[in-house]
């Protein structure tokens, strides 16, 4: 199995979650109130009740194939608002 | 004569309070106020401004100078964008112009509140419809950003990225904090004219607490607003001038409507307030979702970390002498 | 006669924000009352209005109508789950009918306090002593839920999930809502007793602040709900059914016992609202640990999602109606 | 060494850090207020305040064979309430 | 006499949530009040006192008992620490024992504010300027904790730990809520001087909430302090007997202080108090960075899990009990 | 590549980040409100409001040789203020 560690702006959740629904990943976990540093952008706490300061950490675990899809999904998304995706190995305890 | 009104602004809590916050971080105190801490306070400030401008609108009425006014300030929003877009264009790209030209085409309404309570001190009166020219002035500004990139860029965007109206409304009149602010105000309105004894049971919530939760928030921004100040340097000499010189330059044209609307002081004040302030709620998280390509540092740094704190501690005395410069010779 | 009751009810402020929190759900706006903010207001409410009855009964003894009212009422959210799960069981299993049937037995703080304030915005008069009903309604119907599924289904369950009564009664009396509900109460009740200028002191904090507060949090309250619509829709239309037609069926019951009590009508009121309404707080939290088997999507979607927003915009001015027809044809 | 990712409801923390210190981990971590989407139920941040919306993210770093200890003492509570629990190498810096 | 006062003491709202609180964690109630929830009421407390502080400050001058009292408080948060350290060092090595005497001998906020709560519920008067003592006593101990680590251990610390004396200074100077309290302290000062109406528009912030946010913030710390019991059977019966003999000690020297400052009996108990309270606020944190090799848990438990309860709940009626036994002689 | 976590407390945020910042690394993910427990310490998140009652978690993604730069810079403070890092595998998706 797969474990992929997204991670992008809250702003764009929503729309993330959807990509990640029709990529059909057998479930999810999101953590708001991320903050971090890019190649470019810094994103920090004090900022988060303008809607701009904080990041969303998304983590999947899946099989390989549904990366695939994944990937297909939110490349676009990525590319247009920036954001970092990894993938490392996983297995079920 | 403005030194005095400058000195008596800053002796306001409000402004010590924002002081406060400045300071701590230069100090580099470890003093923090936690989010979501700040959004519940900036909720609670346009929960209550809405509601307080809801229920003046609705006794004052849409008679006299409301409706000239508001029509002047959203004129201004959709003028203000287009010259700040020139100015910018010399130095800028357009995804960058656009996005800091809607900025300060938008209002700030903590710059507005903190107006307000200047008013107070100075026992200088002040009408209720203008919380409706702050409602009515978030949003046009977004609009006419999105138009100049647009219009300034069509053939640079990748088809992906061409603008979908929808989209921009949707940003423009939903953003969270403008939907708040009007919604208030239509509850405030609706409130006042079939269910009176209500404004009285939300008086000691939405007036009496507005003062102290003010000086917390303000004491947020400082800290807030301090902590922009590295990226406004990285920002360049341009966009600095330009978080100055802008905002006075528009409270300029701002101070000369009013007097050709006819305002009192108090409302000129307010008038030009909105002309001089830079939004930095609800127009940088339109610009995030639709112009992605203009850098985020720029305009916050520009709008938060300078344009902000100059209008709280300077410009508001400043733009002050200016109404009373302009306007007595009007009405006097 | 109704309409107009509901027209005056949905021009109040509390009920005004529920819906511009609907809307802004629908309208898809991103306004967002980020956690934990919605916990601080719930806390705050709790806090406040059981500190609020504690005084009220200590004022009013436990003399007159306290102990029968008190009595009808748990005898009420004993009688009304076992009700429910026998409608229930026609459609559904075991854990899922006892599980919402607990819920429907139990009551929704939230929906009591609008209640409140619909009675203050019509000058009609309620005691203080009503807030213990409501206070002792929330625990038994979780006792009734469990017992249920202990009867329902012995042999269905694997060894390790057989309830301990320890368990279950910790989960219906130290559940955090009951338990600061109550303990505000007795807090209240002492400070009458022993320090009264306490009261004083606590008023502006517990009274003054309340209204405005509950605003507030019916806005968070309307967005929330309106999110639980979809998962509505997916758990069909015999839920749908229910969770309209079995809080009126309740409000029914509940009316006719106000009248064999001799309640004034805003006291009935308030006692018919606590059987209509259906618990979000203690209930579901107290089943997903007791009885995993149930949909937590089911209690949820029917409670919160239709129920709450079906009393606080209609059921309440409704159940007025009904009052005032059962209850004058007695005291009359 | 191994990694455990443990993402279940907050209500069930406790029992959870306590099966952890049974099964003698050498420390943990907690994050808390976790939403996400497992096969059934979706965990959603507006339903926090009512104690069903949130779930808790518990990583562990231990030794291979820890993880037998932990497997043993959280698998009937993960079968109870939910949760799923995945693992992964690390090694120490 | 005493217990007389204790149970009035008792059955005072903050102190009854207090006792909520605590009850909660034995219940094993899932009541919960969570982060930053505690955070907002506690910048809100130090905010609110010290702007009333500064307020009477400015309104008394600096004559009188001021100068004295505060010299003396600055005198006795040297002294006090290095008592502590010496009856410490029986059983503690150098780096614990000065982590927990630099708590001794600064002071806690909330222990104060209960007093003064308490001061007012039997009608007796006291200064603003005690405030400032309060705000002033914070720091001195920090620094004569980290002195007595130079000295005590100059041998056995890694080069990398020698101190600067900058940090030193930063850490007790600008920790979060010294800068707070000061700060606050500071603009209600220049409020009371140069914008008088300021003050009123503050009040309903500050004064009329205070109580209600004192009460709601001490049912938190009920349930804090009531976690760190199992943490303090650890720490072992020595520190068990310090954290409720050391304050009485310092208690007792603080009543002879103030009978020779000739305070009044509210001033005095609110002098005993801060000599009896212990900081698990800015010096945990101070300690934290400077000492690592203090056990956090240690001044942590004694502080917040003993010492805090005890001077809530039976300390200040028996330092008002002691008060009343020696100042009467001086002043009657 | 490889992805570090580094777990440790709030207060040596500032400083954790200048160190990363120092080992010049790509970018870096902050979670703040973390709670845990060490071989030594319980950190929980009912004493946050103190200053002492939080971690956090960061996560940098970043090539092999980064990492080394980072061990240098890194080991002293967690040596003097305690916390733990932990590297495993990435890829890019
Ligand atoms: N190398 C990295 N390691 C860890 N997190 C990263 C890295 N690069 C980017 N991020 C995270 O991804 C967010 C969005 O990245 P970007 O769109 O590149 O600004 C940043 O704010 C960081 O939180
Ligand atoms: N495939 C997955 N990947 C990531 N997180 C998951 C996955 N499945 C479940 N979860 C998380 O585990 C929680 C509980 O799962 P469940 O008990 O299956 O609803 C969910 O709310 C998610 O946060
Ligand atoms: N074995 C472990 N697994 C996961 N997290 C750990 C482990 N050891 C320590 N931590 C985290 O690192 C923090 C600091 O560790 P320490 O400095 O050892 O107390 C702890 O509070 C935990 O959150
Ligand atoms: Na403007
Ligand atoms: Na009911
Ligand atoms: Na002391």
């Amino acid at each position: 199995m797969k474990r992929l560690d997204l991670i992008f702006s809250e702003r764009e959740l929503d729309a993330m979650l959807k990509c990640l629904e029709k990529a059909e990943v057998p479930g999810y976990t999101v953590m708001k109130h991320v903050t971090g540093r890019g190649p470019e952008r810094v994103v920090s706490e004090d900022m988060e009740f303008t809607g701009l300061g904080a990041n969303a950490h998304v983590i999947v675990f899946c099989d390989e194939e549904v990366l695939e899809r994944i990937k297909v999904q939110i490349q676009p998304l990525l590319n247009y608002y920036g954001g970092v995706a990894y993938i490392s190995n996983a297995e079920k305890l | 004569m403005d030194t005095s009104l400058i000195l008596k602004n800053v002796l306001t809590p409000p402004v010590l309070f924002f002081f406060l916050g400045i300071i701590s971080v230069f100090a580099k105190s470890d003093l923090e106020i936690p989010s979501p801490l700040p959004k519940l306070f900036s909720l609670y400030l346009l929960l209550a401004i809405g509601f307080k401008g809801g229920i003046e609108l609705q006794k004052s009425g849409l008679g006299g100078q409301v409706v000239p006014t508001v029509t002047a300030a959203i004129i201004m929003s959709l003028l203000i964008p287009i010259i700040c877009f020139v100015v910018l264009r010399l130095k800028l790209d357009v995804f960058n112009s656009a996005a800091i030209a809607a900025a300060y085409g938008s209002i700030s309404a903590v710059t507005f509140i903190t107006a307000e309570s200047f008013l107070e001190s100075q026992n200088i009166h002040f009408d209720g419809f203008m919380i409706a020219a702050l409602a009515i002035m978030e949003s046009p500004a977004i609009i006419v950003g999105l138009f100049l990139v647009k219009v300034g860029a069509p053939k640079e965007r990748p088809i992906k990225r061409q603008m979908r109206w929808r989209q921009i409304l949707h940003e423009s009149m939903l953003n969270g904090s403008v939907y708040l602010l009007l919604g208030s105000l239509v509850i405030g309105a609706l409130t006042g004219a079939f269910n009176p004894p209500g404004i009285d049971k939300m008086q000691p919530f939405t007036e009496k607490l507005f003062y102290g939760v003010e000086c917390f928030f303000l004491l947020d921004m400082g800290i807030v607003a301090a902590q922009r100040l590295p990226s406004l340097k990285k920002a360049g000499s341009f966009l600095i001038a330009f978080a100055v010189l802008m905002p006075i330059f528009n409270s300029v044209i701002g101070v000369f409507v009013a007097r050709a609307l006819g305002l009192s002081p108090g409302n000129a004040l307010l008038f030009v307030v909105l002309c001089a302030s830079a939004s930095y709620l609800a127009v940088p998280t339109a610009m995030r979702m639709t112009v992605p390509e203009a850098k985020a540092s720029y305009y916050i740094s520009t709008t938060l970390g300078l344009t902000f704190p100059f209008n709280i501690i300077i410009g508001i005395p400043v733009y002050m002498g200016l109404v009373n410069q302009i306007i007595p010779a009007v009405t006097g």
